[in-house]
Formats: structure tokens, sequence, C-alpha cells
């Protein structure tokens, strides 16, 4: 049994080693900003070993509830502060912060000699602390405070070298468009603070997540507090801020221009843990959208779409930081789909296993950043012989992420397609239909990009890296470059290699290892992982719910084996032969490859279509007309108007304050001659 | 006739005065010994704080001149012991000038002005167990607001004189005194938050472990605070003799500058009194409980030894760098002092909301540390942050750019 | 020392105090008075929190101290006040080199 | 309460002869001056009405903080020998003063006043107390408060009230004081187009 103490802690440790690189380090000794590194690494440390303990607390089975801290009372609504656990939490605080420690220690060798070396590192504790503090939260208020230092500490990360205009850019982009689908979010908490005196009615604190849990529910003794439409509507408006988050069509679009921010922040914030808030977001809320078939459609059709929407564009992408971001965006669409379709557990699951390969993925690209000082994979090539840890970590994160058997990313995909061909009876039968043909779909494509970009970057023969790049972009700006320039063609320091290492064996065993298929191994339960989320799920509501665990099934693998297996001998065929720099061969059918490379024209809508025509022009330019005719008018009727009364009433004014004193005190005085006048 | 005063009565606990009461009492009719024996108090208070003054003059000048390695008034008396009474008997018999274009009024209430809170403070300073002449339950917040009536007083003395270098003194010794009020004011509130009162008498009796101790950075700041408001070396800009001849005081002569003068040193004792009954354990020691009153006043000797140590060791400061000591330097450790004491208290208390001896220490040793902390950050800070030279802030503080 | 004698007290000092802001030229002299009637308020309210029996004191007898309280945020005001107040006094005698309010008419025009 | 009766009296005389002397003063030091008389009497008068806690802030802001600042900015401002004109409105703010003060002490003597029950005082007057010391048991149980009564006592005080019933106004005001010392530094900075101070 930990103590609360330990799970605050686990909270408060990176906030600690915040505080100490931005307010003691940063300003005091900038000198010795390596010092940050440390005491961020072993306040993470701590941290994660602290969660191990809390997992391990959670699983025994210990009843881990505590009193909150009443934190404001606004009327008669209380907000409280307090934390949350259930396997759902216990299982994010190891993701959340082993992911960050490795990436930690990682950055100690790729942010080496960073003038900015302790701002990155309080702006990494910052975030981790977040996206902790969101995991904790007990209070939707305090989940959305939470949320949106998430959100802050994201942006600040995106445009960490903010002298880069690419960077402020993007950072400015991922805020804006992650603060669109916020505002769902917030509508969602409005619609709850409305309803606060009818919870109250029923014991319950409109702001406590349990307690809106329980709210929900048909059956629970208080009956459904919340229900119907103004259920479906408050489990979208939480959808749309996951959505902004986890980058769900059409709020993607940030997520690949956020790979401006230094490759490990890639790694930590766009692989494991500030995408998968949004994921995280609606597993939290799940028993308030399994209430909504109509919710529970939307989630799904979206997720699914995502999943190959994204896919399909991450084929032609040549940055290889683009390839894992749209990647990425795919994956989030299967663990939405999964969710969607109520595979609660599968889509955790398929949450953890893909934080480990894609953020190996991502410190995988770092690497070959360093080596080659570019991210476009036209200028790689032939890593393989200069690089041989990272090629063959980067491969078993490849097909970990294709979903080759044993590989963890095969283990949870499997989970979902499967749970999506069974069907699970909230949503229609077609809706998880199409859902699963969708995903057998983006399988085929992840494994046809995954293979392009492990090809093209480390087989073949060497192209020039960032020399050859700046050599044929004319105009390139080498400010920009400079920090990362230069080309070192060998492997990159052991401070670099033993987390990708680490992850690296986490991509291979912990999919099998968390949830083994036939019998108990190792002393780990047969399907452990989906079983022990699944009965938090139960638990958390009192026993209601019907989640049981999916039997594997070989023909299911067999099928996903063989989507798999087409994307990858496609990809070796048209990239394996290829000689030097020549045409990609996708760029043969030009209609389509111009299309996915313009990433289906939707930041072109967005800016050309939704901002410049829509907003300018017609929303503003509306505004303006009303402005100049109507407004203006009326104003300028009631200015003549006054005006002329003006000379009248002008000559009592003489400006001087005392003379308006006099004024009001007569008026004081009339008011209270009247009132005793009138006793 | 028997007097015996109400259990509430505001003097009920005072015993000095209690026995006053009691003793007159047999002889007058109540309600004139309730007004005999609150005057017999005063005039002992008074007396007290003057007679302490006047010694404390000679002490001073005597340790200054070993300092100094000199050997100080030795002539009248044991070891110069009389040399005040010289010095009084020298300043009544001077003329009592008053400068042409003086404010006549407000100059004559001016010495009377500065002594009279040095005295007011007094009253609430328990020098052994209920012996305060009142035992307010806002005694800290009541010294506060006494000191600040001597700013009025050295507004008044600059003022009236009609002379321009004591209207320099008085806005400069104003400008030191309101600077000051706010980072000391700060520092006593971490000894409230401890104590759990205002009241002197309970600050005294929370003192488990005394407040020095566990507060280290608030009594430094207190320390440095009150010499800044005694106007002494090193903080004396608002009379600095090589730059504006006397300050304030420049136009007082005879029996006023004797009582300015014995307003200053008394001052000091006051203001240890008070450090001693908020920082050093007041009345509490060791032994039979009756020696509270030695034991205070051995604590005072031993900070008016501080203060005339600290007079005798440090070159004065310029008015600039004296401002911004108070605002960059002192009042950010008094904040960081009270958050830390907060913190401490918050997470230390138990569920009674008191705090005992063992956590007491504990927070000595963490404020000890915090202490040490700050001081060399801020330490490091000042120095490169206050400008060695330049010309001093307006007008209105320097002569030199008088117009 | 009855309750009507402390509002009468009270009633004084606020309307010396209105005759002040009203009749003075100098702005520091109109301040001065605006703290006489926050002063007259003031024992208004300490005065009432003495002795009059206040709505809620059969649930909570601690309101009793209500009047005290405004009191304190009346105290805070003031020196907001003041501080605000010189703040303008300063930025018009740089103006218009005086601190008469009679000469103060630029919002006149 | 004879005693009492003189001190009020007293007190009550040098705040109005110190009020008037305010406003009819033309040395507008002394006036200043006179300020702090009425200040240091209505302090008196708080002292009186047992409200020890204002009655020391009284002091410490209106005598330490506020009176100081006016000096400072009667100093910094000419014209203080005779400085304290009246304007052309004097002799209809008299008259108009007259008549306010008319009818407020109309309302004080006329209104009748809902006063403290006389088995609440005791209570009443203790909690006031309170306000700043927290009343230990002992003391309580001389007073005659029953037991059941004693925690009521204690948990009364005017910084319980603050934070509790008043804490929005009590924030409003920190907020007031923040703005204000905003303003107050954005007002006076120096004008860098003239260079003056």
């Amino acid at each position: 049994m930990v103590s609360e103490a330990v799970i605050w802690s686990i909270f408060l440790l990176p906030l600690g080693s915040f505080v100490f690189a931005a307010l003691v380090v940063r300003p005091f000794f900038n000198r010795f900003s390596i010092v940050s590194g440390f005491v961020t690494i072993a306040a993470l440390g701590t941290a994660l070993g602290f969660s191990i303990m809390t997992l391990r607390s959670v699983i025994l089975g210990h009843h881990l509830e505590f009193e909150p801290f009443e934190w404001l009372v606004v009327g008669d609504a209380t907000i409280e502060m307090g934390l949350l656990m259930d396997p759902l939490t216990a299982l994010m605080l190891v993701v959340v912060t082993g992911v960050s420690l490795l990436v930690q220690i990682y950055s100690l060798g790729y942010m080496k000699g960073d003038p900015s070396f302790s701002r990155y590192y309080a702006y990494m504790s910052l975030f981790t602390a977040a996206m902790l503090g969101l995991v904790l939260s007990s209070n939707i208020i305090q989940l959305y405070m939470f949320w949106e230092l998430v959100g802050v500490s994201s942006y600040l990360l995106i445009g960490f070298w903010h002298e880069r205009p690419a960077a402020a850019a993007a950072a400015k982009k991922a805020f804006i468009i992650t603060r669109i689908g916020d505002v769902g979010f917030l509508i969602a908490i409005l619609y709850l603070f409305t309803q606060a005196d009818t919870f109250a009615v029923a014991g319950l604190n409109a702001f406590n997540i349990p307690d809106i849990w329980q709210a929900a529910q048909p059956e629970a003794a208080a009956g459904a507090i919340i229900g119907g439409a103004a259920l479906t509507w408050l489990a979208l408006g939480i959808f749309v801020g996951a959505a902004g988050k986890s980058g769900q069509f059409p709020l993607h679009t940030w997520l690949p221009d956020a790979m401006e921010g230094p490759t490990p922040v890639s790694a930590l914030i766009h692989a494991a843990t500030m995408v998968a808030a949004g994921v995280f977001l609606v597993a939290r809320f799940f028993p308030i959208f399994e209430q909504s078939v109509d919710a529970m459609t939307v989630v799904a059709l979206v997720g699914a779409f995502t999943a190959v929407f994204a896919a399909s564009m991450g084929l032609v992408m040549n940055d290889i930081k683009r390839v894992m971001a749209y990647s990425t965006v795919s994956q989030l669409g299967y663990m939405m789909a999964a969710l969607g379709l109520g595979l609660y557990a599968p889509a955790i699951f398929h949450l953890v296993t893909h934080a480990a390969f894609k953020a190996l993925l991502f410190l995988g690209a770092g690497s070959v950043n360093h080596a080659t000082g570019t991210f476009d994979m036209r200028y790689m090539g032939g890593l393989r012989k200069h690089m041989p840890v990272t090629y063959v970590l980067v491969l078993i994160a490849g097909l970990a992420l294709v979903g080759i058997i044993p590989l963890a990313g095969f283990w949870s995909k499997d989970e979902i397609l499967l749970g999506a061909w069974n069907g699970d009876g909230i949503v229609d039968t077609w809706v998880s239909r199409v859902t699963f043909f969708s995903l057998i779909a983006g399988v085929v494509a992840t494994a046809f990009y995954t293979i392009r970009m492990i090809i093209l970057t480390f087989h073949g023969e060497f192209r020039g890296g960032i020399e050859k790049e700046l050599e044929d972009k004319s105009k390139a700006d080498p400010a920009a470059e400079a920090s990362h320039g230069g080309i070192h063609l060998h492997e990159s320091p052991f401070v670099m290699v033993l987390p990708m290492a680490v992850l690296g064996v986490a991509a291979v065993f912990i999919g099998y290892l968390a949830n083994p298929q036939w019998v108990d191994e190792f002393g780990i339960p047969q399907h452990w992982i989906t079983g022990f989320l699944a009965d938090g799920l139960a638990e958390s509501l009192g026993a209601v719910g019907h989640h049981e665990t999916l039997e594997f099934s070989w023909s299911m693998a067999a099928v996903s084996t063989a989507a798999a297996l087409s994307g990858i001998g496609l990809a070796a065929v048209l990239y394996l032969r290829r000689k030097g720099q020549g045409t990609d061969p996708l760029e043969r059918i030009k209609p389509v490859h111009t299309m996915l490379s313009e990433k289906y024209y939707m930041d072109t809508l967005y800016e050309n279509v939704i901002v410049r025509k829509g907003f300018y022009r017609v929303f503003a330019g509306t505004l303006d007309w009303i402005e100049r005719n109507l407004v203006d008018g009326t104003v300028d009727l009631i200015g003549w108007f006054f005006r002329n009364i003006g000379t009248v009433i002008g000559k009592m004014q003489t400006g001087q304050v005392q003379t308006y004193a006099t004024g009001i005190a007569f008026g004081t005085l009339a008011i209270i001659l009247a009132l005793l006048l009138a006793n | 006739m028997n007097c015996v005063l109400g259990a509430d009565n505001i003097l009920n606990d005072t015993v000095l005065y209690r026995v006053i009461y009691e003793a007159v009492g047999h002889v007058l009719p109540c309600g004139v010994s309730y007004v005999v024996a609150g005057l017999a108090m005063m005039l002992i208070l008074a007396n007290g704080v003057l007679l302490g003054a006047g010694l404390f003059s000679w002490v001073e000048r005597r340790l200054i001149g070993r300092f100094h390695n000199r050997i100080g008034p030795n002539r009248w008396g044991p070891f110069g012991m009389l040399q005040p009474l010289a010095d009084l008997v020298k300043l009544l018999t001077k003329e009592d000038l008053t400068p042409r274009g003086a404010d006549r009024i407000v100059f004559a209430i001016v010495p009377v002005a500065m002594v009279a809170p040095v005295i007011l403070m007094m009253a609430v300073v328990p020098f052994a167990k209920d012996t305060a002449l009142v035992n307010l339950n806002v005694g800290i917040l009541y010294i506060l607001a006494v000191t600040s009536i001597t700013s009025i007083a050295i507004f008044m003395a600059g003022w009236s004189s009609d002379n321009r270098y004591a209207m320099f003194g008085a806005s400069r010794g104003v400008a030191v005194l309101i600077s000051y009020e706010v980072p000391v004011v700060m520092s006593l509130l971490g000894v409230v938050i401890l104590a759990g009162s205002m009241s002197l008498d309970d600050v005294v009796s929370a003192q488990a472990v005394p407040f020095f101790l566990v507060q280290p950075l608030a009594f430094f700041v207190f320390l440095a605070g009150t010499s800044a408001e005694l106007n002494r070396t090193p903080f004396d800009v608002a009379e600095a003799e090589s730059e504006i001849i006397a300050g304030y005081h420049i136009e007082y002569s005879g029996v006023k500058f004797a009582l300015i003068q014995a307003a200053e040193f008394g001052a000091v004792l006051t203001a240890s009194a008070v450090m001693v009954t908020l920082f050093l354990g007041g009345w509490s020691g060791p032994f039979a409980s009756y020696l509270g009153w030695a034991w205070f006043l051995l604590k005072i000797g031993v900070l008016a030894f501080v203060f005339s140590w600290v007079r005798a060791t440090f070159p004065r400061l310029r008015i600039d760098q004296l401002l911004a000591f108070a605002w960059k330097f002192l009042l950010p450790l008094s904040i960081i002092n009270l958050f830390a004491t907060a913190l401490e208290v918050y997470f230390l208390r138990d569920a009674a909301g008191t705090l005992d001896t063992t956590d007491l220490w504990i927070m000595a040793g963490i404020n000890f540390g915090v202490a040490f902390a700050c001081l060399l950050i801020f330490g490091t800070l000042i120095k490169e942050k206050v400008r060695p030279a330049g010309p001093v802030t307006g007008a209105i503080l320097s002569p030199g750019e008088a117009d | 020392m009855s309750f009507e004698a402390f509002l009468i007290v009270a009633a004084i000092m606020f309307c010396i105090g209105l005759y002040g802001a009203l009749a003075r030229r100098n702005v520091l002299a109109v301040l001065m008075s605006i703290e006489l009637m926050f002063n007259g308020v003031n024992i208004t309210l300490v005065a009432m929190a003495k002795y009059l029996a206040p709505a809620g004191l059969q649930n909570d007898i601690s309101t009793v101290l209500t009047g005290q309280v405004f009191a304190v945020f009346i105290i805070t005001v003031a020196a907001a006040e003041i501080a605000l107040g010189l703040g303008i006094v300063f930025a018009m005698y740089r103006t218009n080199e005086t601190v008469d309010l009679s000469e103060a008419t630029q919002l006149r025009h | 309460m004879l005693f009492q009766d003189i001190v009020f009296w007293i007190l009550a005389v040098m705040a109005i002869v110190g009020a008037l002397g305010v406003v009819l003063v033309p040395n507008l030091f002394r006036a200043a001056l006179l300020l702090i008389v009425v200040f240091v009497s209505v302090a008196g008068m708080f002292i009186l009405l047992s409200a020890e806690f204002l009655a020391v802030v009284q002091i410490l802001i209106y005598v330490g903080a506020i009176a100081i600042l006016i000096i400072f900015a009667i100093m910094l401002t000419r014209d203080v020998q005779h400085g304290n004109l009246p304007n052309r409105m004097q002799i209809p703010a008299a008259v108009f003063a007259a008549l306010l003060l008319t009818a407020l002490v109309a309302v004080a003597v006329d209104t009748k006043w809902e006063f403290l029950p006389a088995d609440q005082q005791d209570r009443a007057e203790l909690i006031q107390v309170n306000a700043l010391t927290t009343l230990t048991g002992e003391v309580l149980d001389d007073a005659g408060v029953s037991p059941e009564d004693q925690t009521e006592v204690q948990e009364s005080g005017l910084a319980d009230l603050l934070i509790s019933d008043y804490v929005l106004p009590f924030e409003a005001v920190s907020v007031l004081l923040l703005a204000a010392l905003i303003g107050a530094l954005v007002l006076v900075r120096p004008n860098p187009g003239t260079g003056r101070g």
C-alpha cells in the first residue's frame, strides 16, 4: 500500500526539478547547466520508482482512495483537488515516467552543448509534471488545468528553438489548433457547471470524475442525472478536446508541423504522452461515452478514418520525422477507433506498446539526424553499415509498428482488429465493419511506409546528408540547421544508445509479456493487462459493465500478418532495388502523389479558405459592413443629437471635480431626506 | 476599602500594576487609585527608559572608544560613569534657540514626539512574567504602529526648522523608515505564524526554542531593518555629518537636543528589548523564574552591544545603496522566510494546530539551510546589481542637486 | 458614551470632511478631507459592530464582527485610494505645475 | 463607566477640532499634522469600541503610511504655507454640509436601533477580543462561557471571517491594491518626452 505522499511526489518531483532548473540553475549557475539534466533525471528516476510501487500496489488490489483537498467553493459548487488512482492511472504513470526518463537520458547526449540546455530540461520537467498531474487528477477542473498546462509546455517545447521562424510558427499552430479542440472540452465542463445543483441533489459533486461516471449510469442508485442528448453532447465535447490533443481528423494538422521541436521532444510528447492524453481523456470518461451510442459511433468513425487518412499521407513524406508523425496520428486513430468500439482495454494496451516502439522510432530518427545532420530521407541511405545498433533497434521498432509477430505491436493491434471484427454491441454492426476494414487498410499502409522509411534511411548508398541538402537548396537557411550541422557517420554516444536499447527490449517483449495469450507466463496471468484494465473500469462503476477479454484468434492473426506482409513486400519491391537518388516510385502516379504530399490540401483549406476567405472576408467583411453602415450610422446620429444637446447642457459642466462632487452629495442628501420623510 | 481589578480589565495581567493599584486602593477611592497606579506605571516606564538611555550613551561612548583604540569618557565618576549627567547639565544650561522663520509650535513638539514612541513601545514589552504594562493581544502590531510615529516626528523636525539641510535629512530619514518598515513587518509575520498570536507574552511563551534559531532569516532582516530605522551607522544617512551636517536635528539645541539624543539612545534599548522578546526568548532563561528580569536585561545588553559593534565597524552606505538594500535584498529575504515558515508550519503542525519542541528544532535546521542559501544567492545578486557610483536619486534627497 | 454619541461624532467628522472636499482648492487638502470622511464612516461601522444586533446573530455569533470586517476593507481601499490619488497629484503637478483644483479644468474641453 | 465617558469626550473633541483644523488651517503641513491627531483620536475610539486590532491598524496604516505619503506629497508640491485656500464654493459647501449633518443626526437619533440583546453582549465582547488572539479554554472558563460554546467563540475571529464569509471581497480588495500599486507606479513614472521626474 503506497501512501498518498508517495503518489503526490510522483507529480511533485518533476515539478520540483522544473523549479530547480528554471529558478535556480538557469538564472544563477547557467555555466553548470548539465546539473539541471542530472537533477531532472534523478527526479524522474525516483518518480518512476514510485510509479512502479504504485502500480504494484494497484495490482495487488489495494484500496487507493484519498480524501481530496477542498480547493475552491463557488456558491454551492465545491471544487476539490485530489488523486484518482485506478489501473488506468497507474499504468499511465509508469508509461509517462518511464518514457520520460529514457528520453531525458537520451537528451543528455542529443542536446549536449545547446546554449539553452537548462531551459530545455526545465520545459521537459514542466511538461512531465503537467502530464502526470493530468493523469492523477480526480477532478475535471483540476484535469482541465493540467490539460492546458500540457498544452502550454508543449507549445514551449515545440517552439524551443524559437529563433527559427518555422519552429515558432509550428508552436503557434499546435497551440491554436489544440485550443480549438479545448473549447469543446471547456463547453463540456461549463455544462457540468450548470448541472452542479442537480448533482448536489443526488449527493454528487459535478466536478469529481467518479461522480460524473456515476451520474451517467442509468442503473445507478441516483438514476441517470445526465442522459439522452445532453449526455451525447457532453461526450462529444470531451471528444473534441481529445481530438485536438490527439491529432484526430480534422484537427490533426498541427502534429506533423510540431516536428520542428527537438527530436527527443517529439519522442516524448508526440509519441508517448501528450498525444496519448487525448486517448487517455476519452478512456477516463469512458463510462460516459459508453452510455451514448451516437458518441461512440462518432469516436469510432473518426478514429478509423484518421487511421487510414494519416497513414496515406505517411506514404509519401520525405522527412523521416513527418513519416513518424503521420504514423503517430494513424496509430492514435487505432486507439480512438478501439475506444469507439468499446474496446477499452485493447486501446490502452495499444497505447502502452505504441509508446514504447514509437518513442524508440523517434529516438532512432534523432540518432540518425545526429549522424547525418538532416531529417530528409532523400539524403540519407546506407546508414546500416555506419550505425548497426541504431539500425537494428529501428528495425525492431518498425516491425513492431507494422505488427509482425511476436513483437509488441502485433499483440495490441490484433486485439483491436479482433474486437472490431467481432463487434461489441454498443455501436451498430456496420460501424464496426467499416472500422475493421479501414484498420486493415491502415495496416497495409503502415507496413508500406515503415519499410519505405527504413529502406530509404538505412539501405543503399549514403546520399550526402546535410551538406548535399544545403547544396541542393540554393536558398537554404544555414543558420537553421547550424545547431546540428555536420556529418559524423558513426554510432551515437552511449547515453543515446542506452535508452534506445531499453525501449528496444520493451518493444520486443512488452506485447506478449503484458498480455500472455494462452497460459500464464513468468507469473504473469493470462490476458493480464486487458483483464486488469477492464476490471478496473468495472470496479470503478460498481461492477457495471461487460468487458470480457478477447481470446486469441489464429485466423485474425493470419489476416493481419498477410496484410502487413503485403505492405512490406510492396515497399521492398519498389525501393530495395532502387539505385541512387532517382525519383520516388510513387511519383509515377502523379495526381495521387501530389494530393498526398500536399496533405489533401488540408493546410491550404484551413489557411486560405477558412481563415482567409471564411474568416477574414466573409465574417470580418460582414462585421465591417455592419460596423461602417449600421453601427457608425447610429453612432453618428446619436452623436449629432448629443452634440446639439451638449451645447445646452455644457454650460453646467465646469470641468471642476468639486462641482460634480457637490452634485453627488446633493443627490445623497435628497435620498436621505426622502427616506426620512417617507418614514 | 478593597479594590480588585475585574477579570476582563485590560490591566489585570500586570502584576506590578495590580500591586500598586491594590496598595493605593487601601487609601484612596478605587477610581482614583486606578488613575494613580496608571500614572505611577507611566512614571516608572518613562524614567526607566530615559535613565537607561543615559546609561547606554555612556556605555556606547566607552565601547566605541575601545573599538577606536581610544579610552572614551573616563573623567567624571567611576570609569566616567557620571558623564551622561555632566552632558545633561551642560545641555540644560545652554540657550534654547528657535530659528527665525521656524514653525514654533511644531518645532517645540518635535522632541516630545521623538521620545513618546520610544516610551510607548516599552508599554507592551514583558520584562518578566506578567509585567508588561499592558498585555495587548495585538502587541506586535502595536509596536509597529508606534514605531511609525517616529517618521512623522522626523518630518516635523525637518520641516519646522526652516533649514534646507534639515529638510534633506528628514526626507532621507523618512524614505529610509518607510522602506525598511516593509521588510521588518514581513519578517515579523514568521514569528506571528509560529507563535499563533500577536501578544508579546504569548510570543515569549511560544519560544521553547528561541526564535532567532527557528527564524534566522527573519532575525537577520529584523536586525538590519531595525538598525536602519534607528538611524545608526551604517544606515545614518539622515544625519550624516559629512554630507548634511546633522540632518533633521541641525537646529536643535539645549534641552530639546537632549531629548532628541535621549530618544535616539533610548530607541536602541527599546529596539533591543523588542528584539529580545521576539527572537531571544524574552525573560525566559534557566534557573529560578524570578531571575526573568536579569535574563531580560542581560539579553538587552548583548543586543545593545551588537548594535554598538555594528556602529563602530561599518562605513556609512549611500542613500541609493540603502534603499536598494531594503527593497532588493531584505524584502525578498523576508518574503522567502515567510513562505518557508508558512510551509513548514503547515506540514509540521499536529492535528490541533500546535508545534512541539521537536518541530521547532526541525524548522531551525531547515531554516538555517534556507537562510544560508538565500544570503549566498541574494548576496551575489545584489553585488552585481548595485551600481558602484552614479548620481543620488533626486534633489530632495541630496544637497548636491539642490536648486 | 452611547451609541448615538458615536454616530453623531462620526457624522460631524463626515460632514467636515465633505465641506473640505467641496470647498478646498488644493488637491492634497481634498484628499485629506476624503480621509476624514473615511474615518467618520469607519467609526460608524465599528460602533455598529459593537452595539447593534446583526441579522444572522442567531445562527452565527461571529457576525458581530461584520462591521469590523468592513472597516478593514475601507482602510484597505483608503490605502489604495491614497496611492493612486497621490500618483494623480504628481502627474497633475508635472503637467500643470500646480495642485490647484480650480485650474484643473481640462475635462471641460 | 465614568472613566470611559471622559476618555470618549476627550477623544471626540480632539477628533472634531482636529477635523475642523484640517479643513480650515491655511498651512497645509499643519493641516496634515492635525489630520494625524484625528487619526489617533479615531484609533482611541476604536479601542473604546473594543476593536483593538482596528485601532492598531488605523495607526499603522493611516498614521504610518497614508499621513506620511500625504506629507511627502505636500513637500514635493508648492505652496505649503498658504496652500489650503478655499474656492468659490465655500458658502454653498458649508450650508450643504450643515444640512447633511442635520439629516444624519436626525437619522441617528430617530432610528429605532436594534441593539445587541443583553444575554449576547458578553459573548460578542469575547469574540471581539478573540478577533486576533485565540482565547484559551482557561480564559473562556473564567469568562463563564459554557464548554459547548467555547469552540464557537474560538473559531470566530476577524481573520476567519475574512477568509471564509468575505473571501471574495477580500480577494477583490487584494487585486485592487495590486492594481493601485501598479497604477501609481505608471502615473509617477518619469515622462520620457520631457525628461522631468
